[in-house]
């Protein structure tokens, strides 16, 4: 008979590569965000997926996923275009034009919530997106071989989703790197050459959006923005240039990972007698990581600032 | 004990030969524990004092939940979080059964909500049904056990005596007065069952928030039918009560603040017979206005 | 409008006239410049100098006139062209070396897709061209003086060092037409000497170099022709004989009133 | 009573509305959030030339951990031992209500204590504003979810809805926050005006600003606090949703009306007030919609006809000032002589 | 140390070591500015001219030796100095004027605290001294050719405008010390001998005068002393005396390596 599998392989292995996953690719390309003073993004999208997700449920009457994740991800592609073009055309501050936008999205979704048939519903739309990483567990039978093909099957689909991301986050860091650097230097130089600064900012922002919207379903929100902002805050502070700071931003992100769930799954129960929320755990993790650098920093070199 | 804590970490601490349920809620936990009597070892993941709306699991929940041999949820939305996670618990060969929709499925008091409603726990009418439903799921999983029907009678039985205690209270009430304002919809399987008004300030889902004409409107109706009390609810704000209670007074209908009445969770009531008996006797004596009959009901 | 031939200017303006608000900043500037020739564009601080370089590459819009480019539009020239704005407007703080600024001058095409983070053997079996740009940036840095600095993040250089390091990037673009505002700003004399011999040499090699210039005592040494203007074009032509005292004055040191166009634009 | 009838109707109940005769409720919160708006307007804009817009929402975020932690205290306090074990252990009797003061002081603290970890990540590491404030927004609000799955395990003491108790709703607003909103109006007010000149100079400059001996610090503390304060008093009263939107939209609104800090401190406190006004008046004429999310969305809409009309700023009047020109260009190139252009001296 | 008199110099700076890492780009600057005099600070693009500034006046912390004004600390002399950094490092949308700009450096004391929004009788009653700063201002402006201009955003005025601008708040602030890094950069002719006369009146006037400056032909005429600088002090004193071909050679054309201290700062 085939010993019952492992309580780590259950509970503990998916949800542990996802959140390695998710937060080596969040960061990598968060990095990117925090130059572009755009780190609140994140944050904006998560208040601003509200109308789409009322907007699904209203054509289609179901919270099926598919049609939740298309209407999150288009209220999040809205509103980054949005964002971009109220700072580009109508020259708002970029961190008020997150403000403006995501308010205006997020109002708009509690008046469709009233006026449309989800008040009647008694459900929190956003738990939708809610993502939990706990629940990204491993289902296997009972007696079942985990290696089997069946078993393999009912791996969680988000796995495959993140893994997804992480690929093509990756390849597009990789191939688009000097695009990127030149574009998120100096724009009209990259204009004037003849590039298309607009596209390659639009593609990173599409593939962000789409990265994170696909994070909040598995992994919720919190999670997903503390990943976006704190390594590559973390990691600014320790780097001089570009590829070490993309690099170790990555890295950063995925040590708060592991080292968030552990001390969700392993430390808490041994301090207070139980586990605590993983995700809120990693998002901790991510601050304290930003927190310790930002006191070594400090106490290291009282610089006030590099440039003047 | 409360197995949501300590429990889950060892699971070497099972009694070995006992099967485990896990139920969601306390008011279905309490059922359960009542129809199995200690044959079978059960869980409740929910704590009094949680609500179920906001309910994020962690590992220990999802260990217990894999570690189940038959849970018990509510469904219809109310584990909102969770329910994605109830297939895939299915999935690898857990018999899971929704309560309030088995106990509704076909029923035409489902039909008259529209929509799912999952507040059925406030009928207990409605929700005795979940003794011989527990009963049937239990006994798939303990073939030997011949004392769950006559367990099962005796629960329902005492739902059922809820039921009557309700009716002999809210009977107390003065007709122009059985009108129930509280903070969310939570209570419109109650209403139907006693013939009492329900009206919320805000709608079922938490997302949605009420506006000022649904407001004025209510304070309108306060006035206009000289109704004695408004309720807190224990999962809701009570910033909005109060504003209806000042608005009221402002027009010159003194009304009084009835109490604190668990709608999602038992609270400090601790269990599902407590929470009932609390409500209704909190909206008897505040509706009908005075104390002293409540006092003799209990 | 006739169609021009294919020995064009260079860089010509016809009629240009250019405006933030109501008042028009240039008016009706025709002026040209001389293939293979230093030109400077001089005159007072308002001017309207940067607004004349700005509006040719169209980072401002312009009101009527147009700007060509060997009879061309910008965008059809532009990969010709060499730009250095007066004051960049960029995020200082960027994690840039100094190398990676001047290579954005260099890097064509498939080359864009080639992450310079790579060992170097695998970048050679990507790209043959990766060695070239390598040279052709250390070259670049190495006439304005910075050598030494290629790995410095920008942010890390002095004034004048980080106005060397966007010379050397447009001198590494290998231009036809370079347009410079106040390229010598901050920069000290010794690499001012270096530099107006550079660019000397781009002009003997058939290259036109135009650049706004505040420093009129060597004006006529460093630059073949000039054009003096203010807010109108004041007079142009070849340097020493431009540059007359009365020239001067009248650029410089008479107040000049608004150009009146404020009834018409608020009717 | 007022109900939807034809527009001709909602139109003069809107009307009857804004001359205070909606009830005592709507009253109240007509006074209350156009208090609030002008308070947020004044003190926001500042916020917005520091780049610091955002900072309300960190508040709001960390404020949950504040509450969960105050709860967590709170709970150990009642529990009968008194010690945090036996409070844990699920040992503890039934314990107190809940204590809303206790966890708003505790959401204060919190929200403040991150206010300064902002402004400590701006002050003494490279880390830009917008960074710091999203990183600590998030960590901040994942350490209050992580801390509130530990309270969970306090049994005896209510911790049902604990993440969504300090939030109001504008409609609910009472008597003591309307008052507590015209204090914070003043204060605000008086705050901008007195201070207007060194707000301004650290908001610009704030490297002259200390060499020229401003107390930098203490007035950024100050406009911090007040930030602090509005941010609490208006989520605890209206929901963080108005608040943070309140702080925002009229004040980039403003900005594209004016050119300079004075006016855009003022339009945005009347922007504030002024859609404070219409959104609640609008909200009691209309059937079922939420008070703060209509307050929202007529600010936004503010902000969208500026972004397009506004004189200064805004998209057409920038199309339209160039059409005028051109226009004005042309005639005054196509007149004989020297027209249009009185500069005297130019020879051609 | 022996405490100072109080007629110190009004700017000194003892064995100063300034590092922004490991490397010292400062080395045991020894030199101090003669009150009444304009002393220039001249020296290669990256010799450390702004970083001694900025080191001066607590923007860059100093890693040993001491700076002194008047024989106390920049903290409590500094409503005595006016200092205009080599590159502003702001936001140039801010919505704030020219004048705006400028009134910054004359508020002191209780005048921050009157709102200029307000009309003008209302500023009257709140302090008498307003209607004197406005003079002040306009002063301050028209002295930098910059009058028309005093309503004008910041961000809507030419390169040397601004640079124009933050000068006249400099001048405005009447100080009795002046730390000017490259003041005329992208300042045109015209305003630049306007500005030196200006100067050199404060000087006579018993200020003192300290500017970095690139352009050495005109050093010596504008100038009263000099400190020429690379990294270390090279030379100092008189300005026609002390910048001889040697010494500007030594500064200027001869390349320096990295000062050698890699093996201590290390350690
Ligand atoms: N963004 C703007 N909005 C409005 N007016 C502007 C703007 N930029 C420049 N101006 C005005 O246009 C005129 C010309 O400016 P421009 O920058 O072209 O001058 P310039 O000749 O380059 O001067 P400098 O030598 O100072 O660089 C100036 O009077 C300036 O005030
Ligand atoms: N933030 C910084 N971090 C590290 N190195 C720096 C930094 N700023 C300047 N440096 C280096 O310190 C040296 C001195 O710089 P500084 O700005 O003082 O030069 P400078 O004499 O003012 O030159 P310029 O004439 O170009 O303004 C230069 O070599 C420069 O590369
Ligand atoms: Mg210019
Ligand atoms: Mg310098
Ligand atoms: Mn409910």
């Amino acid at each position: 008979m085939i010993p019952p599998p492992s309580d780590f392989l259950v509970l503990d292995a998916a949800p542990l590569a996802a959140v390695v996953l998710a937060a080596f690719t969040l960061a990598l390309l968060g990095s990117f965000l925090v130059l572009q003073r755009q780190a609140m993004i994140g944050d904006a999208m998560a208040h601003s997926v509200l109308p789409g997700l009322v907007i699904a449920f209203v054509i289609t009457g179901s919270r099926a996923p598919a049609p939740m994740f298309m209407g999150a991800l288009g209220a999040a592609l809205f509103a980054s275009l949005a964002i971009a073009a109220l700072t580009r055309y109508a020259r708002v501050e970029p961190t008020a034009a997150i403000g403006v936008v995501f308010t205006t999205l997020f109002a708009l979704g509690v008046l469709l919530v009233e006026t449309t048939g989800a008040r009647n519903v008694d459900l929190d739309l956003d738990c939708v997106l809610s993502g939990q990483l706990e629940l990204l567990f491993w289902p296997i039978e009972r007696g079942a071989s985990p290696w089997s093909g069946e078993s393999l099957d009912r791996l969680p689909q988000p796995l495959l989703t993140l893994a997804t991301m992480w690929a093509m986050s990756v390849g597009a860091v990789l191939f688009g790197w000097r695009l990127l650097r030149a574009t998120l230097f100096d724009r009209p130089f990259t204009q004037a050459r003849g590039l298309r600064p607009g596209l390659v900012r639009g593609a990173l922002l599409l593939l962000t959006t789409s990265t994170v919207v696909a994070s909040f379903e598995a992994l919720g929100s919190i999670l997903v923005i503390a990943l976006l902002t704190c390594p590559p805050a973390a990691a600014r502070l320790l780097t001089r240039t570009l590829g070490a700071y993309v690099a170790l931003s990555a890295v950063l992100g995925a040590s708060a990972g592991l080292l968030g769930y552990a001390f969700a799954t392993r430390g808490a129960p041994i301090l207070i007698g139980g586990t605590i929320d993983a995700s809120g755990s990693v998002a901790a993790a991510a601050g304290l990581i930003l927190a310790a650098t930002a006191m070594v920093t400090v106490l290291r070199r009282p610089v006030a600032s590099p440039t003047g | 004990r409360d197995g949501s804590a300590a429990s889950a970490t060892d699971s070497g601490a099972r009694e070995p030969d006992k099967k485990v349920v896990v139920c969601t809620t306390t008011m279905i936990g309490d059922i359960v524990r009542a129809v199995a009597g200690g044959t079978a070892e059960v869980h409740v993941l929910f704590g009094p004092t949680v609500d179920p709306h906001l309910f994020r699991a962690t590992r220990d929940d999802v260990q217990q939940l894999m570690a189940a041999d038959l849970v018990f949820y509510n469904g219809f939305g109310l584990e909102g979080y969770l329910e994605p996670t109830f297939r895939r618990v299915a999935e690898s060969g857990i018999d899971l059964v929704a309560v309030a929709e088995s106990i509704l499925k076909g029923d035409e008091a489902m039909q008259d909500a529209g929509v799912s409603d999952p507040h059925v726990w406030m009928d207990p009418h409605l929700w005795a049904r979940t003794a011989p439903l527990v009963a049937e799921a239990l006994g798939r999983l303990l073939p030997d056990s011949a004392g769950l029907p006559g367990r099962a009678a005796d629960t329902n039985a005492r739902i059922l005596a809820l039921d009557s205690f309700a009716r002999e209270a809210i009977a107390t009430i003065p007709e122009s007065a059985r009108t129930l304002v509280t903070a969310h919809d939570a209570f419109r399987y109650f209403g139907r069952r006693y013939g009492l008004r329900v009206e919320g300030i805000q709608g079922l889902s938490t997302a949605s928030e009420g506006g000022l004409q649904a407001l004025e409107s209510l304070v309108d109706l306060l006035v206009d039918e000289r109704i004695p009390a408004v309720f807190f609810e224990s999962t809701v704000s009570e910033r909005n009560v109060k504003a209806l209670i000042e608005g009221a007074a402002a027009r010159g209908h003194r009304v009084v603040l009835g109490g604190t009445l668990h709608s999602d969770a038992p609270g400090s009531a601790g269990n599902y017979e407590a929470m009932m008996k609390h409500n209704i006797s909190t909206i008897a004596t505040a509706l009908r206005g005075d104390s002293t009959a409540t006092e003799a009901l209990k | 409008m006739i169609a021009r031939s294919n020995q064009a200017e260079p860089f010509a303006v016809e009629n240009l006239v250019v405006a933030y608000r109501a008042e028009p900043v240039l008016w009706n500037v025709t002026w040209s410049a001389r293939a293979g020739a230093m030109s400077a564009i001089v005159g007072p601080n308002g001017a309207g100098k940067s607004t004349l370089l700005n509006a040719a590459v169209g980072l401002v819009p312009i009101v009527s006139g147009r700007a060509t480019f060997w009879g061309e539009t910008f965008k059809d020239a532009r990969h010709r062209i060499a730009y250095v704005p007066q004051r960049e407007s960029i995020d200082w703080d960027f994690p840039i070396t100094a190398a990676q600024v001047v290579e954005m001058g260099i890097t064509h095409g498939a080359a864009w897709l080639v992450p310079d983070f790579l060992p170097r053997w695998s970048r050679r079996l990507l790209g043959k061209g990766t060695a070239r740009a390598e040279s052709k940036t250390h070259g670049a840095l190495e006439r304005v003086g910075m050598a030494d600095f290629a790995r410095r993040p920008i942010g890390e250089l002095s004034g004048g060092q980080q106005q060397r390091v966007f010379l050397a990037r447009a001198l590494a673009q290998e231009a036809e037409l370079y347009l410079l505002d106040e390229p010598f700003a901050g920069v000290d004399v010794a690499t001012e000497e270096i530099l107006t011999s550079e660019l000397r040499a781009l002009a003997r090699a058939g290259k036109t170099v135009v650049a706004v210039h505040h420093d009129l005592e060597d004006v006529a040494d460093r630059f073949d022709d000039v054009a003096v203007l203010h807010r109108e074009l004041v007079a142009s032509g070849p340097a020493k004989a431009t540059l007359t005292e009365a020239t001067i004055v009248r650029a410089f040191r008479q107040p000049r009133a608004p150009l009146a166009l404020d009834s018409t634009a608020h009717g | 009573m007022i109900g939807p009838a034809s527009t001709d109707g909602t139109l003069a109940r809107w009307f009857e509305v804004l001359t205070l005769s909606g009830g005592y409720n709507t009253n109240v919160v007509l006074f209350g959030v156009a208090l609030l708006g002008l308070a947020a307007g004044a003190v926001g804009s500042f916020a917005m030339l520091k780049k610091q817009s955002l900072v309300a929402d960190a508040f709001a975020h960390a404020s949950l951990v504040g509450v969960a932690v105050a709860f967590l205290v709170q709970a150990w306090f009642h529990s009968w031992s008194g010690s945090p074990e036996a409070a844990l252990a699920g040992a503890a009797r039934p314990g107190p209500e809940r204590n809303m003061v206790v966890l708003l002081v505790g959401a204060g603290i919190a929200g403040a204590a991150a206010v300064a970890a902002i402004e400590f990540l701006v002050r003494k590491t490279r880390l830009r504003a917008d960074t710091a404030t999203a990183a600590v927004s998030s960590a901040s609000f994942g350490a209050g979810i992580a801390t509130l799955s530990i309270a969970r395990r306090v049994s005896g003491a209510d911790q049902a809805g604990l993440d969504s108790l300090i939030f109001g709703a504008a409609s609910s607003m009472t008597r003591a926050d309307a008052y507590a909103m015209a204090a914070l109006a003043l204060i605000a007010a008086l705050f901008t005006a007195v201070l207007f000149k060194p707000l301004r100079a650290v908001a610009f400059n704030d490297r002259f600003a200390r060499t020229s001996g401003l107390p930098v610090n203490a007035i950024d503390i100050a406009l911090g606090a007040l930030v602090a304060a509005v941010t609490l008093a208006g989520m605890q009263a209206v929901g963080m949703l108005l608040v943070v939107a309140l702080l925002i939209t009229p004040c980039a609104t403003a900005r594209l009306w004016t050119r300079a800090v004075g006016p855009l401190v003022a339009t945005s406190a009347a922007l504030g007030a002024t859609c404070g006004v219409l959104g609640v008046s609008l909200s009691r004429v209309l059937p079922s919609v939420p008070t703060g999310a209509v307050v929202v969305l007529i600010a936004a809409a503010a902000f969208v006809v500026s972004a397009l009309f506004a004189p200064e700023r805004g998209l057409l009047a920038g199309l339209r000032r160039e059409r005028r020109m051109r226009a004005a260009v042309l005639v005054a190139l196509r007149a004989p002589g020297d027209p249009g252009v009185n500069s005297g001296g130019a020879e051609r």
